[in-house]
């Protein structure tokens, strides 16, 4: 934001218009619209008789990660558009999604550990 | 002592032009030209990360381990997948509202502003209702909390996750509040702005869990 | 100083050789019976020789550091105030050289990088074919052994405690598991420690060449008395340990003298609500004073009543031990002759008569929770741990010790 | 102050929202206890961290100084099993969370808004709430000695024995709820400095203009702002399990122990640098000064540091190469590990260059410096010995691992800070400390630390294993024991000499008054430009920075040769402190208030919901009078250049970071 936004009691109307640059109603709508469709398009596919078509376990894998995108993509429009982060500073997104990004990391890390790591000889 | 600007025109920039002090110090302009309320409440959402990410690998690990005998049914076996989607929905929406208020300030409508955080705090709400529904579905059935740590995992994410929807509905309550008597305004509307974060950020967890913990058996 | 730091850097190498030999040999053989750098077996020796080059690397450096600061701090030391106040050449730095020490250094470590995770697969092969499997059972404060000596998956049945007896010149499979919290087994000139961790079986390879008892410890924190929570290793020749195994899964002859008869029924009402003796008949089938031989019917254990773990020490073949309560105490009497006996001291009257511990077994069975900081409780509930304190009177004590003695 | 930004003010302007709670006037700068109390002066609350960080290193210690009195023997009857199990857990908890990050936390504190110029944190109550959150953390911890005995389970607590059936006393519940406080301590400073450093810097501050130790300090607070609440997230499943009966522990409803291991170690092992880092900062600050010198390869110091922070992320197993995690990922993490060898080792190497060539004056602060270049290093080293996993293997759970983590923590945390103490303590209390005494106090506790903690990588070797209250004749134990114990007790002397060289130095200072001057070091950052002790508003005037180390350059240049000449005198461009119409955060009783509940929350978890009750009272109305009260007094006192501030000021957000921290205790 401005210098003189923040300190000078600015006449109604424009104190933000320059923050936000093209975030309109319009815009939040449409988010909307697309999120409830994708949310729409998940439910639909984890009704889907995955494991009856081909091979079960690639037909699993196709869903899930179809999921996982569908959830990510979803993540990502409320971040950017409701949250703002397409239109505030690069500052917000890098400690927000260094925090995201971690807690992926480590916590893929540890349930990795318990899954399928063990290797060599094993009684389990 | 030449070398003192205006901290209002330059933050940390490189070396800033000689411009003669005229606030004895006291900035109102921060380096990053966020202000700190703003950049605290991002800071803090990515912690969440971590916080939310420890519970929700506690239920990936544990999501089979439902107990034995006659109660060793998993969550998932128990899941209303279309009720909980209504209610994931409803709360997906409740972000639009949400931003529809900040943007309402903005704009300086106040009335509008006032609607649209009830009509978010009231779609929370629902979220809210549906949760404590399904949780006395499960309880019915005979699983709680204590049951096995599939079902402690589950009531524990899920429950945390609750409470902090309900922290959001107060904020949001407080904000209508401190509205109607004439506390927000067009000029801090920031305020409301970091209200929405939060309330979003809670919403994009529940993306998450929606998927991880609902949809993915 | 000066001139000579410089110069010594050659003979550092010998000085940092030297400081690990001295940490080695602060201990030897004898009076270090748990050194980790004494190793005995392949185990511990692969461990062994990967450690003490990376010893020396670390020495290295951490001797050139020290002689480093030492010499700079003498190098360049202010003379005075006046020196002080005089300005050194201004460097800000000097890109290559940084660069040499981080390259450096990542060099070396990649190397030692290598070579652990070839040992690390090296240790994680599966044991030899004919290995012996044993069961590890970690639980407040002792350990039990459970045998499959022909590896059919199932255990045989010899359940010991205390000692563990492994042939030589074979590999021991061990299958780590806990009742209760997590222990860790650790034999240190055997290899190193695996956790036991309840809902789960860890698996260890230790093979010993020579025979020998080789003495570790429980450590990873167990609660109360996890430093009295220790591990004897017994390695004798594959032919008395047929010999064991024979003696082991032998059932138990009942008592013959008064004595220890009296103890048997004491032990029947009072402690098989937690130990076992696997055959044992019931005293109360004794018709009058009929020979207790012909005691038939099966002893009906009671369920287990106190222990988180669900488990207490087996003492079917008790006197085949040289330790117990967790090999906190001696059972064999800890002198060169009754060493000598080896793990067979008890089989003949003699060698109980001249070699067992009868001062602190006594004492155990007096007053266990004073021997041993348990959680027995005053009374026993479900979450007590350890062995109680059961009043007994000294003739009670006299007994059961004769009837123990029987268990051989 | 940004805090105060006037894009959040609430309230109309006109109306200047009254005295908030009538008991409650709002506080003036009031002198004696209740100025302390209510202060939300960064400097003050980090004198306030250091001192109660202080304490509980005595008590710590004190709890060191048992256990090698029990240890100074074989067969030592001076503590109980039982009792002996819970002072490790206490020294090892109470060192860890209430001594040594503390600590780390007062440098932060008092010196991050000095170092960029800044009048203060960005948000100044809620550092004092993090303050007295730390404080009353501790006060539920140590309460456990009154009210039924300390925690048992070692200080990373693993599942299932830190469970109530295996640990039936509220020890470990007092260990829990104590820690979650310290936690939200931890997380609510990380969330303030980390904006006061992104958001506050004078004109020019750039990043690559910070002082070293603000950079260590800024990564710090990243590793905690990620790391608390890894920790926090097993806490709460130990809590419900302990309080509430879930099933998250219970293996025998399939519950896998190994889950807490890797919370606690994700946590964990980050929490090894957030103690380090600071202290790195602090030797990087004071062996320029000292050498003359600046320091070397500037860059590659705040790189390594932050390689070191983010490659702390991905080697927490190393604490599990016995657990059984498997050969794949016991590999790939002691690799991991050993590569952390790599930026620690350029720091090392640079500060001797830095000394390469210097001219160096054996201060205190410098002889503490070098003791942690050179200390560390051992425990650096140990460390790598642990990263190879079959060794460490034979290595885990005994003495061995002891010498490591005190080389690293004492040898090189605590001597850091001792280090700290001497070279800032001008700056903090207007007096300086013997530095005749300070270098004998140097070679005793040198000597003792190494009498203590070198025999102990003997005792590892041979088998001494850790946490075992007791130990027998004929292992090779005793000797090097006594040896330690001997030592331990020299350390404790030495301690007590650093307090008599406080108390004497302060009775010279009365005597002979000199006038201090703000630069006695000669240094080079900017906490130095101002007078010592700091004023309460910090700098007369926001300095604007055009270089690194930019008040040295004020003093000093280059001229044509190369050579450093003096340009100005140092009072020519130091300040004074005489501002007089400076606007400074006004006191608040709000963060005391707040935190002072949460031992009543504690307690009454483990005792009687009623407790609860009082401490939800206390935090409800602490947090609504927090959002009501303007973080600016409007009826407090400030200059008369009032006109940046047209409204009475208040900042929502900060009371909504506060109601999310609520929200995570209430969970
Ligand atoms: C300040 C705290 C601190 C620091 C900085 C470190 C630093 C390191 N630590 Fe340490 N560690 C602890 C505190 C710390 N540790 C604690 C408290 C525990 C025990 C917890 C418990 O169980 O209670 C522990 C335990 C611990 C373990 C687990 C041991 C076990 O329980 O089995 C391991 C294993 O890898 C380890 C490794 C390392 C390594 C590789 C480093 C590295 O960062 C060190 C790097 C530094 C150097 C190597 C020296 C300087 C480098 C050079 C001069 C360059 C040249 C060097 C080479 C070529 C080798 N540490
Ligand atoms: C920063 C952390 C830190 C510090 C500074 C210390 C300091 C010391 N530690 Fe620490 N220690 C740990 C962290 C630390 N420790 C941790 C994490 C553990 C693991 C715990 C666990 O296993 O769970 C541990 C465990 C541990 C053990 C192993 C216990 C066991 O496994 O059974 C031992 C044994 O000797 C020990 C000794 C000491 C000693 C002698 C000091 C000394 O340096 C202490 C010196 C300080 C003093 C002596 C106080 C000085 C002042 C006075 C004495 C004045 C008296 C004043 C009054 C009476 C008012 N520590
Ligand atoms: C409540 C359970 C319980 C009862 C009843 C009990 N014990 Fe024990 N006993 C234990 C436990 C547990 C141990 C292992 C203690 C340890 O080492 O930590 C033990 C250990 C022993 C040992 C050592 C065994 C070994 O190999 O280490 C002997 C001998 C023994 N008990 C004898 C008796 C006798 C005789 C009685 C009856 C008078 C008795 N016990 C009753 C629980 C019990
Ligand atoms: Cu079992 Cu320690
Ligand atoms: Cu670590």
């Amino acid at each position: 934001m401005s210098a003189d936004a923040t300190t000078v009691p600015a006449p109604a109307g424009d104190t933000h218009a320059d923050e936000h640059h093209g975030a309109t109603d319009g815009l939040f709508v449409k988010t909307a619209i697309i999120l409830a469709i994708i949310t729409a398009i998940e439910v639909a596919w984890s009704y889907l008789p995955w494991s009856d078509w081909g091979d079960g376990t690639a037909m699993v894998l196709i869903e899930v990660g179809g999921l996982i995108i569908m959830m990510g993509v979803k993540f990502v429009i409320v971040a950017s558009v409701f949250m703002h982060l397409r239109f505030d500073s690069k500052v917000l997104t890098r400690v927000f999604y260094a925090g995201l990004a971690l807690a992926i990391a480590v916590y893929v890390g540890t349930l990795a550990t318990f899954e399928f790591f063990t290797g060599g000889h094993s009684w389990n | 002592m030449t070398d003192i600007v205006d901290p209002h025109v330059v933050a940390a920039a490189g070396d800033p032009p000689d411009v003669p002090d005229a606030t004895h110090g006291l900035s109102h302009v921060t380096s990053t030209g966020i202000s700190n309320e703003k950049l605290g409440m991002w800071v803090f959402l990515g912690s969440e990360c971590l916080l939310f990410g420890g519970l929700i690998s506690t239920f990936l690990l544990y999501k089979n381990r439902a107990g034995y005998g006659d109660l060793n049914e998993t969550p998932h076996e128990l899941y209303d997948i279309l009720f909980t989607s209504i209610s994931s929905f409803v709360l997906l929406m409740s972000s639009l509202t949400m931003v529809l208020a900040v943007s309402a300030i903005q704009r300086g409508d106040h009335r509008a502003l006032r609607t649209w955080l009830a009509a978010t705090a009231l779609m929370g709400g629902i979220f809210i209702s549906g949760q404590v529904y399904e949780f006395k579905e499960f309880l019915n059935a005979g699983y709680g909390f204590t049951h096995s740590p599939a079902w402690s995992a589950f009531f524990g994410l899920t429950g945390f996750h609750g409470v902090h929807v309900t922290l959001g509905i107060i904020m949001l309550l407080s904000c209508i509040l401190l509205s109607l008597s004439g506390r927000i305004r067009q000029d801090n509307a920031e305020s409301v702005e970091i209200v929405g974060l939060y309330w979003h950020f809670v919403d994009v967890v529940w993306i998450i869990i929606f998927t991880v913990v609902y949809l993915i058996k | 100083m000066t001139g000579r730091a410089r110069s010594t850097t050659a003979r550092v190498i010998p000085l940092a050789v030297g400081a690990v030999l001295f940490l080695a040999s602060c201990a030897s053989g004898d009076n270090a019976p748990q050194d980790s750098l004494q190793p005995e077996s392949p185990q511990a020796r692969t461990i062994y020789n990967l450690i003490m080059p990376v010893f020396a690397v670390a020495g290295i450096v951490f001797f050139l550091v020290l002689f480093g600061a030492i010499y700079v701090g003498w190098r360049f030391r202010a003379k005075d105030d006046e020196d002080f106040a005089e300005f050194p050449e201004q460097v800000h730095g000097n890109f290559k050289l940084e660069i040499g020490w981080t390259i450096l250094p990542a060099l070396v470590l990649g190397v030692v990088g290598i070579f652990t995770v070839i040992t690390i697969f090296d240790l994680a092969k599966k044991p030899a074919d004919d290995a012996i499997t044993v069961e590890v059972i970690g639980q407040q404060w002792w350990w039990e052994y459970r045998y499959d000596i022909d590896n059919d998956g199932v255990a045989d049945e010899i359940i010991t405690a205390n000692d563990m007896v492994v042939p030589t010149g074979r590999d021991i499979a061990l299958k780590i598991q806990s009742r209760d919290v997590i222990h860790s087994w650790w034999a240190p000139r055997l290899h190193g420690k695996k956790d036991a961790v309840p809902g789960r079986i860890h698996p260890l390879t230790i093979h010993t060449d020579e025979t020998g008892e080789y003495i570790g410890q429980c450590t990873e924190f167990c609660g109360l008395s996890h430093a009295e929570m220790r591990i004897k290793v017994v390695s004798v020749t594959p032919e008395e340990f047929d010999a064991w195994v024979e003696a082991q899964m032998a059932p138990v002859v009942n008592p013959q003298d008064e004595a220890a008869i009296q103890g048997w029924s004491t032990f029947a009402s009072t402690c098989t609500s937690c130990h076992h003796v696997r055959g044992m008949t019931d005293p109360a089938s004794v018709d009058g004073d009929a020979s207790p031989s012909t005691a038939t019917a099966e002893f009906d254990y009671p369920d287990l009543i106190n222990q988180v773990a669900g488990a207490a020490p087996d003492l079917t073949h008790f006197m085949s031990r040289s330790t117990f309560a967790g090999a906190m105490f001696d059972l064999r009497k800890d002198t060169d002759e009754c060493n000598a006996l080896g793990h067979t001291w008890a089989s003949t009257e003699e060698g109980i008569e001249k070699c067992l511990n009868r001062t602190d077994l006594e004492a155990w069975l007096r007053n266990a929770p004073e021997m041993k900081a348990m959680y027995a409780g005053e009374s026993m509930t479900p979450e007590s741990r350890g062995m109680p304190n059961f009043n007994l009177s000294e003739d009670q004590i006299d007994q059961l010790v004769a009837y123990l003695i029987t268990l051989k | 102050m940004a805090s105060t930004d006037g894009t959040l003010a609430l309230g109309t302007g006109t109306e200047a929202p009254a005295r908030p709670m009538g008991v409650f006037a709002r506080p003036r700068n009031t002198p004696g206890w209740r100025g302390w109390v209510t202060t939300v002066d960064h400097k003050r609350i980090g004198i306030m961290y250091g001192a109660a960080a202080l304490f509980f290193f005595l008590i710590g210690g004190v709890e060191a100084l048992l256990i090698r009195a029990q240890l100074a023997a074989p067969e030592g009857k001076l503590l109980s099993a039982d009792l002996y199990n819970q002072v490790f857990t206490m020294h090892g908890t109470t060192m860890i969370f209430l001594a040594v990050m503390p600590i780390g936390a007062a440098f932060m504190n008092y010196l991050i808004p000095l170092q960029i110029g800044a009048r203060d944190v960005a948000f100044p109550r809620l550092n004092a709430l993090s303050f007295w959150s730390f404080l009353f953390g501790g006060v539920i911890l140590n309460s456990a000695w009154f009210l039924g005995g300390g925690a048992d389970g070692g200080w990373f607590n693993y599942a299932p024995n830190n469970g109530v059936i295996f640990s039936p006393s509220h020890g470990i519940d007092f260990w829990n709820l104590g820690l979650i406080f310290t936690g939200i301590s931890s997380l609510v400073g990380a969330v303030n400095l980390i904006t006061t450093v992104l958001n506050m810097r004078a004109p020019g501050m750039t990043l690559m203009r910070m002082p070293v130790f603000t950079w260590m300090s800024f990564v710090t607070q990243f590793l905690l702002l990620f790391a608390i609440p890894v920790l926090t997230s097993a806490q709460f499943l130990l809590l419900f399990d302990r309080l509430f009966g879930a099933r998250f522990f219970d293996v025998s409803m399939g519950a896998d122990p190994l889950l807490w291991e890797h919370l606690f170690w994700i946590f964990g092992h980050p929490e090894v640098y957030i103690m380090i880092l600071p202290a790195f900062g602090i030797v990087s600050e004071i062996i320029p000064v000292f050498a003359r010198k600046p320091i070397f390869g500037y860059p590659f110091m705040v790189f390594s540091g932050i390689a070191i922070g983010f490659m702390g992320w991905g080697v927490w197993a190393h604490h599990m190469f016995a657990s059984g995690i498997g050969p794949i990922s016991v590999a790939a993490f002691s690799v991991a590990t050993m590569f952390i060898a790599v930026p620690t080792g350029v720091k090392i190497l640079n500060w001797l260059a830095t000394m390469w060539g210097g001219k160096l004056k054996f201060t205190a602060p410098m002889l503490y410096s070098i003791g942690l270049v050179t200390m560390f290093t051992i425990g650096g080293l140990s460390g790598v010995t642990h990263a190879v996993s079959p060794a460490d293997t034979q290595q885990t759970d005994t003495y061995y691992i002891v010498a490591h983590f005190h080389y690293v923590l004492f040898g090189g945390a605590l001597f850091g800070f001792v280090g700290g103490w001497y070279f800032w303590w001008p700056k903090v209390f207007g007096f300086k400390l013997s530095d005749y005494h300070g270098r004998i106090n140097f070679w005793i506790l040198l000597v003792g630390f190494n009498l203590t903690f070198g025999p102990m990588h003997i005792l590892g070797l041979q088998g001494m294993p850790r946490r075992t209250y007791t130990y027998r004749t004929g292992y090779g134990f005793n000797f090097w024991n006594l040896v330690a114990t001997i030592g331990a007790f020299m350390i404790a002397a030495s301690f007590l000499y650093f307090f008599w060289i406080i108390w004497r130095s302060y009775r010279q200072s009365k005597v002979d008054a000199v006038a201090l001057s703000g630069d006695p070091w000669d240094s080079r950052s900017l906490e130095w430009m101002v007078p010592c002790p700091t004023p309460a508003h910090n700098f007369d005037v926001t300095p604007t920075v055009h270089a690194l180390d930019d008040f040295w350059h004020r003093k000093y240049d280059e001229d044509e040769n190369g050579r450093l000449v003096r340009i100005a005198a140092t009072e020519d461009v130091s300040q004074d402190g005489s501002a007089t119409d400076v606007h400074l955060p006004s006191p608040s009783y709000w963060p005391f208030v707040l935190a002072a509940g949460f031992p009543f929350v504690a307690w009454g978890l483990i005792f009687n919901m009623w407790l609860c009750v009082i401490g939800g009272i206390a935090i409800v109305s602490a947090l609504w009078g927090w959002v009501v009260e303007p973080s600016v007094d409007p009826e407090g006192e400030h200059g008369p250049h009032d006109d940046h501030h047209p409204t009475a000021d208040d900042s929502p957000a900060e009371a909504e970071a506060g109601a999310s921290e609520e929200a995570a205790l209430v969970d």
